[in-house]
């Protein structure tokens, strides 16, 4: 088996190998090293020319990564910490992105973005954040998530390699050591797979269960304790869900349309309950159950979110639970919920 | 064409052209925010001269003067101003946000500068001998990320001219209020090597832009290139709050016309101003019985 | 009659007048200027050592009156354009909304920072947006959007001395030249106030229409335009609506729910129209529409969102009529609802 | 207590703080992450050991040398590393996010500078009299708003001594690879005065930060001291990237206990020794003990 973090590891490997034009920059990036959390660990040896350490300077790699895209590179930028992507807003929302289309379509910015977002681990109030909610609905960049559905290390390849759209590619770090699942992992499950250009959605519900009465859905780490919550739910409460896994969070559909696999499964179940691990309010569960709350209109029987609190992530773990939404806080939102 | 005419037909051009910007702009050709070039005309002469094909520019809020002297197409300029689809970008960027072949612009100050550090780079890893510059203004050095990325040029030897334009104010404010220190210690500092020049001469700016140009062709690694200049206009329009002496003392003695215009027969540089006002005045023409850009995927997306 | 921007300047007048721990910092303030929209003018003549002229420094001016605040002083930041509040904004996210809650309650953060946003000035891409969606759901942060139906310069004097969270206050541009409304002029309209601390809400129908069919809400410049609205809708097409106009956009109340007023008007409506300036995903509306199916579930018969086209805003006129909300897009959104 | 033992009391302190840390983190004490500043104890020691009542520190993520040094309390650190309400933040912010009293630290590098400066704007304009200190490391050198806000520092005069730690390597990456130009130059760019010391000597520490506090206190603006020293142990836990043989010839050459304990007599230096070991394990025997926080008010926002 592979872990997430093997995975990515062989996607950026694999991405190196097939194109020249790949490039890697980032804080402390060399071997033996390989960065912070080893996602780009042997690429400075074995294209020592393509990957470069930089100084402690988010915002200028993040333009860097820009210019080099810009004239024809693939480059990817790691940021050490999700948190620090703070820091490279500005480069992100008012250059990478706006360039295509404010340059009348004459000019591409293929650069991928990748960082490690999330909590437990107890790193404290900045090294502990989930933001990407803030670049969601930013025009024209791609937000991706991996998860242990499908293979990581392959969405960020293509990511790379197939498209040219600005990518924000996030981790959440507990995913990591995670393995990335195959079929006898996942034998409880009927899974329905799409994609969405390249990126995967996939839609879980227990082998032969009755039709669902609830939607959960949630990406990244957070869609693991969905998981285990709708099996337990199924199990211990008789409440039988789907799970919808989304690894593209941005763009959504155009027009304010619910992603297909979503749409279809609120079809029948008429109730949804988004799951993240960002903060609650104007979060990607926000979006959804706006988009859910505009296509089915009275037809959308129930609608909540599980978040995280709306404050800084405490450093202590019992605070840091407190704030983050755990397998038992999904449990007894849909609970109330059916 | 001599060298001198050359170069007197690109200060003329960028000074006619922004001339009839400040002039049509109260008429209502315009729509939107613009910033002149009226007085810095010898720098992007003299500097963007040497480009060779291929070259990459990278350039602010005040573009116009930097664009027209890369090559860049007057009509198509006016048009983009007046919001027309033969715009530079079909009237979506507007007066800041220019591009065309290797030419970029944006409107958020010191933003670029990474970006030109990334080009350079690239155009370097991609063997294509390139070199990129950015002009900056003295207001953008105030900008953070421009430390960054004077860092990183120098550590990874990006082949980036730096061109610091200091026309001693960013929008109302005297650099003396807004930078401690130096302009060329800015550059020391990261270990760049900095000519500063204080002249409105166009032919004195080509030469020594030329020194830089030779060495960053020759040598790897970033080098700055600072000009001490004077605006003659009001920031966008109608906003000067300097003393009308002070400005009319700069146009007395800085003007880059005046000065490199004596190099010229009086008949020469008489014929060259009138086709320069031909020229303009027909591209302005030719703007405004351009069409609107089609607004199809601008719909709004609210269902 | 006052205008808006003669209020917002009366208002730090006002400020500066009440409390000397009073200080404005940002980019070209000195009169005769006396800033970019001149919100500011006449304070740096009135009180020259406490306004300070800044360089071209967005994130560093942030974080000196971030500084200033924390050492018990009322600094007011000015932002020439909230597009460049991407440049704050790790400032803003990960110093000056955390340190209150990071630091246990033992330090407070009470800087205001203002900022011009929205478009229809023709400024393009990098000068024209209505980015303040990207800090609604930052935790420990105030976001304040004056209107034409009270007191500006009252909000944000209130803001900047009455309480001690970190605020970004946004003002539409377009709203500047606009006269707030006395009496006379909403003479058409009932009218209810509520406040969530310091910050109106203004609840409007026209007299005497019939019970409302539908609830608009929109906040700032857009708050006109729903008025209009209204007006039309009820004139040209017999669809009576009720108009919900909060000037406090975050933080929203705990725990998920609406906002009283909106709440209230929805309890009758069970349909929600957003009219919003910012891009269209993840944006103010979503919010809302989140919380409104959360609270009503099925009796939420209809949901839907007006904002700007999720693209760069451009420069031509044509195109950025096209790419924002206009009077006629409320109305037939609204249409369409009922 | 004469000033040097005091002295060698704080770097003692110091050392048996952060090896209990890295001695306890491996058996679960502690929870998250943690930057010891085993090796550089000196700077802190030497320099805070001016501050007077009221004056102002601003760290990093390597802050417990610095917290100590200001006064801060060994079991209340343990505690807040431990993520106990007793912690000096009640557990909230951990190991890099320390405020007690005028003490600030914040994990994002560079990010504290434009708050320290703004920090001793306003003690300037209250009339205080407070000076700020502000620790930045070589790598935080890397952040464009730590020049912006040297910028501004030198514009308007705040009194912040800014202290570099340069301890020539960044996590992993050392200072080479990382750093254009020189530190001298980077201040000197913004007219600031900066004074260098490539020291582990505590003494000479003091003497040198002495001469920069009375000078921040008898004229205005702001000041650097750059102290060149040496990071003992890994960057956070087990990550030292570096040749062993490298490490021990620093701990042998460059040791502050080993070079300013040499001043004490034997008898004195180890009672003090015997003395802090003792107060330092009493301080984690107390944290350990200590109840933790409650977690009503970060109770799940998702109803
Ligand atoms: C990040 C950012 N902050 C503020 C502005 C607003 N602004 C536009 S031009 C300008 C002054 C620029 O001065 P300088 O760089 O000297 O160029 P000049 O206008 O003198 O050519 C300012 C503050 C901006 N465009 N971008
Ligand atoms: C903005 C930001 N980027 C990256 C990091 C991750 N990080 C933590 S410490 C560190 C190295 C800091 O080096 P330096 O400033 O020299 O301090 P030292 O650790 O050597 O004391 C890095 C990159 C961070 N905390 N903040
Ligand atoms: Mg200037
Ligand atoms: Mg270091």
């Amino acid at each position: 088996m592979t872990s997430v973090l093997e995975s990515l590891n062989q996607g950026l490997h694999a991405a190196f190998a097939q194109d020249a034009r790949v490039y890697l920059i980032g804080e402390d990036l060399l071997d033996p090293y390989g960065g912070a959390f080893k996602v780009s660990r042997n690429l400075s040896t074995q294209y020592p020319d393509r990957v470069w350490t930089s100084p402690v300077s988010e915002a200028a790699i993040a333009g860097v990564g820009a210019g080099m895209a810009l004239r024809g590179l693939r480059p990817v930028v790691e940021l050490m910490f999700g948190d620090f992507s703070t820091l490279v807003a500005d480069q992100l929302i008012n250059s990478i992105t706006k360039f295509p289309a404010m340059y009348n379509g004459a000019a591409q910015v293929p650069v991928v973005i990748r960082t490690p977002m999330g909590g437990r681990r107890g790193y404290g109030p900045t090294h502990s954040q989930t933001l990407e909610k803030l670049y969601l609905g930013v025009p024209g960049l791609r937000v991706l998530a991996p998860n242990t559905l499908s293979d990581p290390g392959d969405l960020l390849r293509r990511a790379i390699l197939e498209q040219n759209d600005p990518v924000l590619f996030v981790e959440n770090k507990v995913l990591y050591p995670k393995q990335v699942l195959d079929n006898a992992a996942l034998a409880d499950f009927e899974i329905q797979a799409s994609t969405q250009d390249f990126a995967p959605t996939h839609t879980l519900r227990l082998k032969g269960a009755p039709r669902p009465a609830l939607t959960l859905t949630a990406y990244g780490y957070m869609a693991e304790l969905a998981r285990e919550a709708l099996t337990r739910l199924a199990f211990e409460h008789e409440i039988f869900c789907e799970l919808v896994v989304p690894t593209q969070l941005a763009p959504l559909p155009a027009g304010g349309g619910l992603q297909p696999a979503l749409q279809a499964s609120l079809q029948h179940s008429g109730r949804l309950l988004t799951i993240e691990e960002g903060t609650y309010s104007l979060g990607w569960g926000a979006e959804q159950l706006a988009r859910a709350a505009q296509h089915f209109g009275g037809r959308l029987q129930a609608a909540r979110r599980v978040a995280a609190a709306e404050a800084p992530i405490p450093a202590a773990r019992n605070l840091e639970d407190a704030a983050l939404p755990t397998l038992e806080d999904i449990i007894s939102a849909a609970r109330e919920m059916v | 064409m001599s060298d001198d005419a050359a170069l007197y037909t690109q200060l003329a051009t960028i000074r006619r052209f922004e001339e009839t910007v400040l002039d049509a702009f109260p008429k209502g050709a315009f729509y939107g925010t613009t910033h002149t070039y009226i007085g810095q005309e010898a720098n992007a002469a003299g500097v963007l001269a040497h480009l060779h094909d291929g070259d990459l520019v990278f350039s602010n809020h005040r573009c116009h003067g930097h664009f027209l002297a890369y090559g860049g197409d007057a009509r198509a300029l006016f048009a983009e101003l007046m919001g027309k689809a033969t715009g530079v970008c079909g009237g979506i960027g507007g007066s800041q946000h220019l591009h065309w072949k290797n030419f970029y612009s944006n409107g958020v100050l010191g933003s670029t500068a990474p970006i030109a550090v990334g080009a350079a780079l690239a155009e370097k890893r991609k063997g294509s001998q390139a070199v990129t510059v950015l002009f900056l203004g003295d207001g953008a050095m105030g900008e953070g990320v421009v430390y960054e990325s004077l860092n990183i040029a120098s550590l990874w030897g990006a082949p980036v001219l730096f061109v610091v334009e200091n026309n001693h104010i960013a929008q109302t404010t005297p650099t003396e209020l807004a930078m401690a220190g130096s302009l060329a210690g800015r550059f020391a500092a990261f270990n760049i090597p900095a000519v500063e020049l204080d002249s409105s001469d166009a032919r004195e700016i080509y030469a020594a832009a030329g020194q830089e140009f030779a060495q960053l062709r020759s040598t790897p690694g970033p080098r700055a290139l600072i000009l001490h200049t004077a605006r003659f206009g009001p920031h966008s329009k109608g906003d000067d709050t300097r003393d009308p002496a002070f400005i009319e003392e700069l146009r007395a003695t800085r003007d880059p016309l005046t000065i490199h215009g004596a190099r010229l027969e009086e008949s020469e540089r008489t014929a060259i101003e009138a086709e320069v006002d031909s020229a303009i005045a027909a591209a302005y023409a030719q703007a405004e019985a351009d069409p609107l850009p089609e607004h199809a995927a601008y719909v709004k997306a609210g269902y």
